[in-house]
Order: C-alpha cells, then structure tokens, then sequence
C-alpha cells in the first residue's frame, strides 16, 4: 500500500467514529461521485470541543484524515479548532499521497462547517 | 495467513512450463531471428513455433499473427494504422462506450484529425446491440471496434451476431479480445472477426507478449516502421523468449481451456453465493450470465472501494475496485458509469478475478472477511447511518 | 571446435546477473505495478529502482526514463511524438542518411503528411559536419535526430558538437544512441542531448527492453495511448521483468564501462590487425578511430559477403554482412552507399561486433579461417580472376 | 542457414569451378550492383558441351545455382542444355529460398549466353 505507517493506523483503527447525539454542530462536506464524504458533529463546553465524531465514506486517506482531525480538534477552543487547516492534517499524518491532497484532504473543512453551524446556532 | 490473490485480472503468474519455455532463450538461444548464421536458427524456429501455437488458439492462419508488446499496442496499431491506410474511403469509426482506454483514446486522437467517432451505448448488464451497431453504420464507416468481454463487469458481448451486422455491411471488424482469449472459445472464423488483439500476460503468460491477429488481404500501415520484422508489418527486433512464452501460454489455453473455465466459473459461482449470503446490500453487476468464468464483480452498498479493498489487503485478499480513488487517474470507472450504475454503488464497486491459485476454501473466508470489514465501514458510513435512521437510500 | 560469436551487434546474451534479477518477477511478484494491494508493492518498487539505474547511467532524472519495447517503438516515439506535438511550430526535422530505418521510414511517413526532412549527407567516414547541420536548420525546423554510434561501420558522431549547434539555435536534440549505450560514456547532460533512444539487448540486457530518456519541459504526444502507465506518456502494462534487466544491464554498463570498452577495443584492434596480415585485399570501413569499441567494418574485395559469412559459420564463426543478399530486405545497405564505398566493397563488406566472450586466442584462428575462405571463393570470383588478368579493377 | 543440404553441398563443393581457355562460347550475366554475378564458358563437341566451367561472384544460392546448372548441362547437347530453365535448376536443387528465386538464380542465364555466344561465333 502507498500510505504510511501514521495513516495506516487511523486508518485501521480509526477514533472518535460515530454521531453525536444532539449535537451542538454538524458539518457535511463531499458526496459520493467524487468519492469522499465526511460528516462531523461536535459537541461544546464553554468554547471548547468536549466532543467530536466523525462518519466517512471514502477511501483510505479520507478515512485517516476525518480521524486524525477529530483527535487534533478535540479539546481546542473553537478558534484554535477554526486554525486547523487541511494542510496542518495532511502533516500531523506524515503527508498524503501527491493524489490524494485535493480529493481526500477534507476534514479540516467538514469540522470548520460544524463549528460554523454551531455559531449559526448560537446567534 | 495464507494469502488469496482474487485479483488476476490484473496480473497472472507466468505459468511454470511458459517459464522453462522461455528460459533457454535469454542466454543460451540469444541469436537475432533475422541472422543469417546459426545463432539465428534457433529463435527463427522457436518464433514459427510460437506463431503456429497462438494462430492454433484462434482458429487462425500462423500468418496472420503479427506480435506485438502489449495489447495497448495492438489497439493502437488496428486504430491509427486502418484510419492511415483506409482514410480515402471513409473516416467513421465504431466502438462502444466500455472499450478499453487503448481503444478510446486512439479514437480520441483521430476525432482531432477529421475522423468521427461513434461509441454505442450498453445496456445495464453492459451488451451492445447489433441492432444499433447496424444503425449506427454510415457510408463513412471503415472501422468496428468492439471488445469481446469486459475487464471490470465482465460482460461478453454478442460478437458473432455483430460481426454479423458487420459483414453484412462489409465492414472490417477488430475486438479487442484481451479481457477474454484463455478463458472463453475464440475462433476467428466462428466469431467472424477481421482484427483480434490479445495479450499473454492476461493468461499465464509473460508482460510484454501480445498479439494481433489481422485476416489475409486485412491491410493497414505499421505503427511501429523501421525494420520488416513481422513481414514489415511491425518494425523492431523481436521479443524472443516472450514470443516463445506467448506461444506456449497459448498452447496450455487451447488444451486446458474448457477445463480451466469450468473450474474458476464453479469456485466463482460459489463465491458470489457465500459472499451474497454472508453481507447484505451487495449488489451484482455486469451480466449474470454472458460474463467471463473468473469474473465476479459487485457494489458493496454504503462504502467505498479503495477502504474495503485496503481493509481486504489487511486480510490477504488482494482483489480491485473500480472507484475513483484506486484508479490512477483518480477517475470513477468509465465502465461502470455506462451500465448506469449510481456514483454510490460505482465507488463501493469490488472486481473479483479467480485464478490458478484460487481454490473452494477461499469463498468462505473471503465472505466471512468481507461481512467483518463491510460492517465496519458501514459503521463510519455517513450513508449508511441515514439509511439505517431513515430507511431510504 | 568452439564457436565464435563475433556478431553481438544482431543479439547480445543475456548477463547472468541480469537474468537472476529479473527471474523473481516473472512467477513470484508478478503482480501488476499500478495495483493498490500489497501484489503490486515489489514491482512498483522495482520499477522505481530500474528508472534510477537507468537514469544513472546517463546522468538523467528518474523521470527522465521513459520505458519501450524497443529502440524502434523508442524512434516512433520521437519522431511521430513530437511532430504531433509541435507541428503548429514548423514542419522541417533534420536526421542524417546514416540514421536506422526506425528513424528513416517514420520520417518518410511524415513527409507523406506534408513534412519536410533533410537528411544530412556524411564523409566517407561516416561523419556528420556540424557545419552542414548548421546549415540545414531552417526556421520551420522543429527537431533534429542524429545517431551517436553507426550499428554497421561503428561510427561515432561528435554529439556534443552536433547539440552545440541545435542548442544555439534551440533546437531539440535526439540521439538514437542504441548501438551507443554500454559502450561508450553517454550523459545527457554533456553531450547536451535532449532526447536519446538506448536498446537493453545491446549491452547484455533483455530483448524487449527499451527506453527514451526525455529531457523535463520537453514534450510529445504519446505514440502508444490508454492507460496512464509511464505518467501518460506510453500505455500498456509494464514489462516488469524486462525493466527490472534493463535496470540492471544499465547497473553493470555504468559500472564497468571503462573495463569492458578497453578490453573489447584491445581484442578488435588484434582481430584487425590479424586479419589485414592474413588476407590480401582488404578494407576498413568507417572511421579509424571515431568509432565504436566492439566494432571492426571490412570489406573483402571480390566476393561477396554471405558467401564469406556462410562458410565462416561452417567454421564456427558468426559475422555479419552489409550484403545485399544478407539482408532480410535484399536491399544492401544504405549505409555503405552513404559512405560512397562502391558496390563490388558493399558487396563483400563484412562486419564483426565483439562480446563477452570474445577472447584473445579468436583473432588468429578467424583470420586463418578468412584467409582461407577469401581464397577459395576468390578462386571462383570473375572479378578476382579478371584482376589478376588484367591488374586492375 | 536456411538452405537446404542440397544447396548446401553444392555451395561448399561447387562443381565446375573455373575458366576454359580458349572457350567454345562465353556467357556473363548479373553485376555486382544487384549482389550476384557469373561468368560460364564452355567447349563444344559434336553438338555437345564437352566441358563447362563457371565464376560467380554471390550468395550462397548463386554458387549452388552455378554449380548445378553447370553438372546439368555437361554433356548435353546444345538443344538440351537451352531447354534447362532457371526453374529445373531451382527445383534439381529442392528449391531456393522464396527471396532468392529472382536475383540469384541466373545460371541457365548464363550457360544459354555461353550458347548463344558459340553459335554467334559459328556464323
Ligand atoms: C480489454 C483490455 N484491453 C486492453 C488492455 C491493455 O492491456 P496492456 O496493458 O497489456 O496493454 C487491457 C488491460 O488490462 C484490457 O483489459
Ligand atoms: C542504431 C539503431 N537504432 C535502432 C535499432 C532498432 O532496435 P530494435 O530492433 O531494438 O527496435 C537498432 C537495431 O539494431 C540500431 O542499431
């Protein structure tokens, strides 16, 4: 396989999976015909992430990403969150395959979306 | 873990007696077939044999076997070498909308030059109709180009009925023929073809060997030019040792042929069951019946491909997807969105190809395996999680 | 009686250790580079390192390395590839008379489709004048391809001149350098070539094994078009083991190029001088020093050269000839016409290539031999007889 | 090679090799240009070739051509030995490549210019 040891292990054993009950946020980004889609929800104490879960449908970097995301978010105040950036994940995870940068680099995105729907909500 | 290669479309070991075919003739026959002295006698020989061994798979005259690199090179040579040679009488070409890439973009290329294209249609299952192959025919048309069995889903097309409509029309007719030549008959004559690509490494064969098997009075220009190797039709020194191991991967199809087909369709077959009766929401695609022997291809409903075939990797099962993300071009299978296959089921597509090393124990532990990392996916599946909540895809 | 080889330039065998590193790829990782499970690992991997050793020996990128079939399919490439590519810029390419077949037919094919070509006229040596290629270059030209090495008279060009006049003028630059690699150094970057054909089964490497080395920034339209293999630059699945023995055929030449070009020189400068001392009325072809180190070009005067070539074999010894009749064609070569050698020398040309296992102890016995054979069919030569009646030619 | 042993033989032990002095009649076909070349030259007796000698400058095939044509025709009488086609030689000799039957088989050629040269002189 082309991906490294980092990805590998969210991969196959991804964290934080699942759906937030109730949640504070959701955040959708991608469908289906360009193969990756990922929904984040996300839970808030006091500004911060106490909690954040993630679905993916999509390949082995997706995956990875979605849950690499979900563990560097978690904890962070929302700005501190809203600083992630996709580049930040593709790094903490030993970088994407070249090909995979554009197509499954998403999970930056699909968090940032549910912080931004939780500040929606809150207005 | 043993591990349970189910992905031989992709690659096929070179089978023990092709090996030891090829074996004397890297450094011990290493002569030029076209010297004049002794060191070229044995590679001329053994370059007729092969030629008679493939001919004899196809029902076909040794004369008629023009060897080539590759099957790629085949369908580039039948395309741009017939749109060079028969330009004055027409520049409409036929093909259908799943041939392989070496066949559509040659036809791309063409349309740049002035030539037009027509790509029919298929049906769901993936069949052409020699009903619209007849209405597509102009008095244009010097070209049919339609491929004997798909490498994804499967499928056989009609040939004999198609060439048929071709004939009718005296029309020349190619079909790329490598997903196919070694696990189902093809006989040039029964088939009625003008043009057969096919590529030995599709059947126990070494990489590099290949061939096109080109009708007497069949006339098209070279696209390789240079030396009258191939009686000038293709210029390069020849491959000897793939040549001989093309012949004798094609000796082995001719004799085991049925034996073979029957065995990889009946471990096939008991595949598809365990697997359909192990994980819910799978979904056949290609033809159930008109398909290859060693072919089994499916959707898995609410995941995608590249992540099943990783977590199967994991596993030791070692079979292809045609999602975007496990094609290198980053593309969805241009195959599967022709049958009309929904973008969700084309990217959670699985191909299962059986093989030599395939055997009845497999099935089992392949379904079992696919049930665990199916359920896993679907868990992480935003997909899935909406159908479970709201029942509906 | 040991048989002597002294025609490796038809056919090289392949190096022991060559065929040991491409042995495991033929039935153990076979599988196919570009798939995504573990099957595919070992020979991505492996093709990874080919396109280093490759790339190595002529002081190019990896991605430089393009891989073909053959030097043939390499020249088609080139030539069809770019005029493709560029013809929007201007339709004049420059080759020289001396160039292969696989450069010259393609070349006669584009003039079909409205380009011009010059083909540089060469001194009796065999040389190209930079002079005269300055020249030629037109404001319309668009590429120029020039042999580095004569696979028949073992003429060297002086590249680096030729490439100094292209770059002035920045003009593409292609070498055909197939009689060339494993012989001779050849970087890129000091022979100042942007574009360079090499064969592996020249230098001990596999047949089938080829490649265009590709300056970065310099572009063509693919030849062999489908898949994405080789970045989208030439389809079909790679030929694993072939890649692999060229990797390491490259490997070898880089290591011991010095080594084997002294010791191969040392024997053909002994057969030369052998063969001078023992039989009247010969001549040296091509250029005395300028040439390759394996390469000794002579012509018998008064016979004819399968006849020559035909009763050395029955002494064991294999050679090859320029001869009308020698060639597949029945066409003598265009090059000794290009070099201006009158009929009667191109009849009985003969050429010796030396190898691996030539050794020292050959040179006396083949001279004995021609001495031998030159007499007797000059015995039965009308022009030896008419020679010694009238003392002239 | 791919000469048959017929061809073989002759071309490793040509019969006939040689030039009659002061020959009867003198027959030259071909130039070294085209690859093949042969000279014969006979002496006549009663109507008949009591000797026939040839050179050949060529191939493989045009040797063994030469040497058969000249075994064919000794002995023969003139009308014979005009009758004698470059095809019975080819086939005397089971047959030549299918790529030499044009340029080297010229020895009937040859020996009927020798024959025509001989009945010019007896005018
Ligand atoms: C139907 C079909 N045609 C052509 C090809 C191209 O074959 P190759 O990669 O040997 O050129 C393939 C490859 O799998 C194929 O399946
Ligand atoms: C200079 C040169 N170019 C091209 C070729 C063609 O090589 P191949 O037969 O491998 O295509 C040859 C063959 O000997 C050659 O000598």
């Amino acid at each position: 396989m082309a991906y490294n040891e980092a990805i590998m292990d969210h991969f196959s054993k991804p964290r934080n999976v699942g759906e937030i009950e109730d949640p504070d946020g959701v955040g959708e980004v991608g469908n289906p015909v360009c193969g990756d889609m990922m929904k984040f929800t996300i839970k808030v104490k006091d500004d911060r992430l106490d909690d954040v879960k993630f679905l993916t449908f999509g390949c082995g970097a997706a995956i990875a990403v979605s849950s690499k995301v979900s563990e560097m978010a978690k904890g962070k105040t929302l700005d501190e969150a809203m600083q992630i950036t996709n580049k930040d994940v593709a790094e903490a995870l030993g970088g994407l395959p070249g090909n995979k940068m554009h197509c499954s680099n998403l999970g930056a995105d699909a968090l940032h979306k549910a912080i931004e729907d939780y500040r929606e909500r809150q207005k | 873990m043993r591990a349970i290669n189910l992905d031989y479309g992709a690659a096929t070991p070179v089978d023990p007696a092709v090996l030891q075919a090829m074996e004397p003739f890297f450094a011990e026959h290493y002569g030029n077939p076209t010297s004049v002295h002794d060191l070229g006698e044995r590679p001329r020989l053994a370059l007729a044999e092969a030629r008679e061994k493939v001919a004899g798979l196809l029902g076909a005259g040794p004369e008629e076997i023009i060897f080539t690199s590759s099957a790629s090179e085949a369908n580039n040579m039948v395309l741009k070498g017939f749109a060079a040679a028969h330009r004055s009488k027409g520049k409409h070409i036929i093909s259908s909308v799943i041939d392989h890439f070496s066949v559509l973009n040659p036809l791309r290329t063409l349309e740049k030059e002035g030539f037009t294209v027509t790509l029919l249609p298929v049906d769901h299952h993936g069949l052409v109709d020699p009903e619209q192959l007849l209405q597509a025919i102009t008095g244009e048309t010097i070209l049919i180009s339609i491929q004997a069995a798909n490498p994804e889903i499967g499928t056989l097309q009609p040939l004999a009925q198609l060439t048929a409509v071709a004939r009718e029309k005296g029309i020349p007719f190619h079909t790329d023929a490598t997903a196919a030549v070694g696990f189902v008959p093809l006989n040039v004559q029964e088939t009625g073809v003008d043009l057969l690509t096919l590529a030995g490494d599709q059947f126990y064969g070494p990489k590099g060997s290949a061939a096109l098997c080109m009708r007497r009075g069949t006339r098209l220009l070279p696209l390789l030019e240079g030396g009258i190797q191939e009686k000038g039709r293709r210029a390069g020194t020849e491959n000897v040792p793939a040549i001989v191991g093309l012949g004798m991967a094609a000796d082995l199809a001719r004799e085991m042929l049925a034996e073979r087909s029957s065995r990889l369709s009946i471990l096939r077959d008991s595949l598809q069951k365990n697997l359909f009766a192990a994980v819910p929401h799978l979904h056949l695609n290609g033809h159930p019946h008109l398909r290859l022997p060693h072919n089994l291809h499916i959707s898995v409903e609410f995941v995608e491909g590249e992540a099943l075939l990783m977590h199967l990797n994991m596993a030791g099962i070692y079979v292809s997807s045609g999602s975007t993300c496990t094609s290198q071009a980053l593309k969805s299978s241009h195959v599967l969105q022709a049958v009309g296959l929904i973008p969700e089921l084309a990217q959670g597509s699985l191909l299962f190809t059986l093989g030599t090393g395939s055997e009845a124990q497999d099935a089992p532990y392949v379904a079992e395996q696919l049930s665990r990392i199916a359920a896993q996916l679907r868990r992480m599946s935003p997909l899935y999680q909406k159908y479970l909540k709201e029942g509906d895809r």
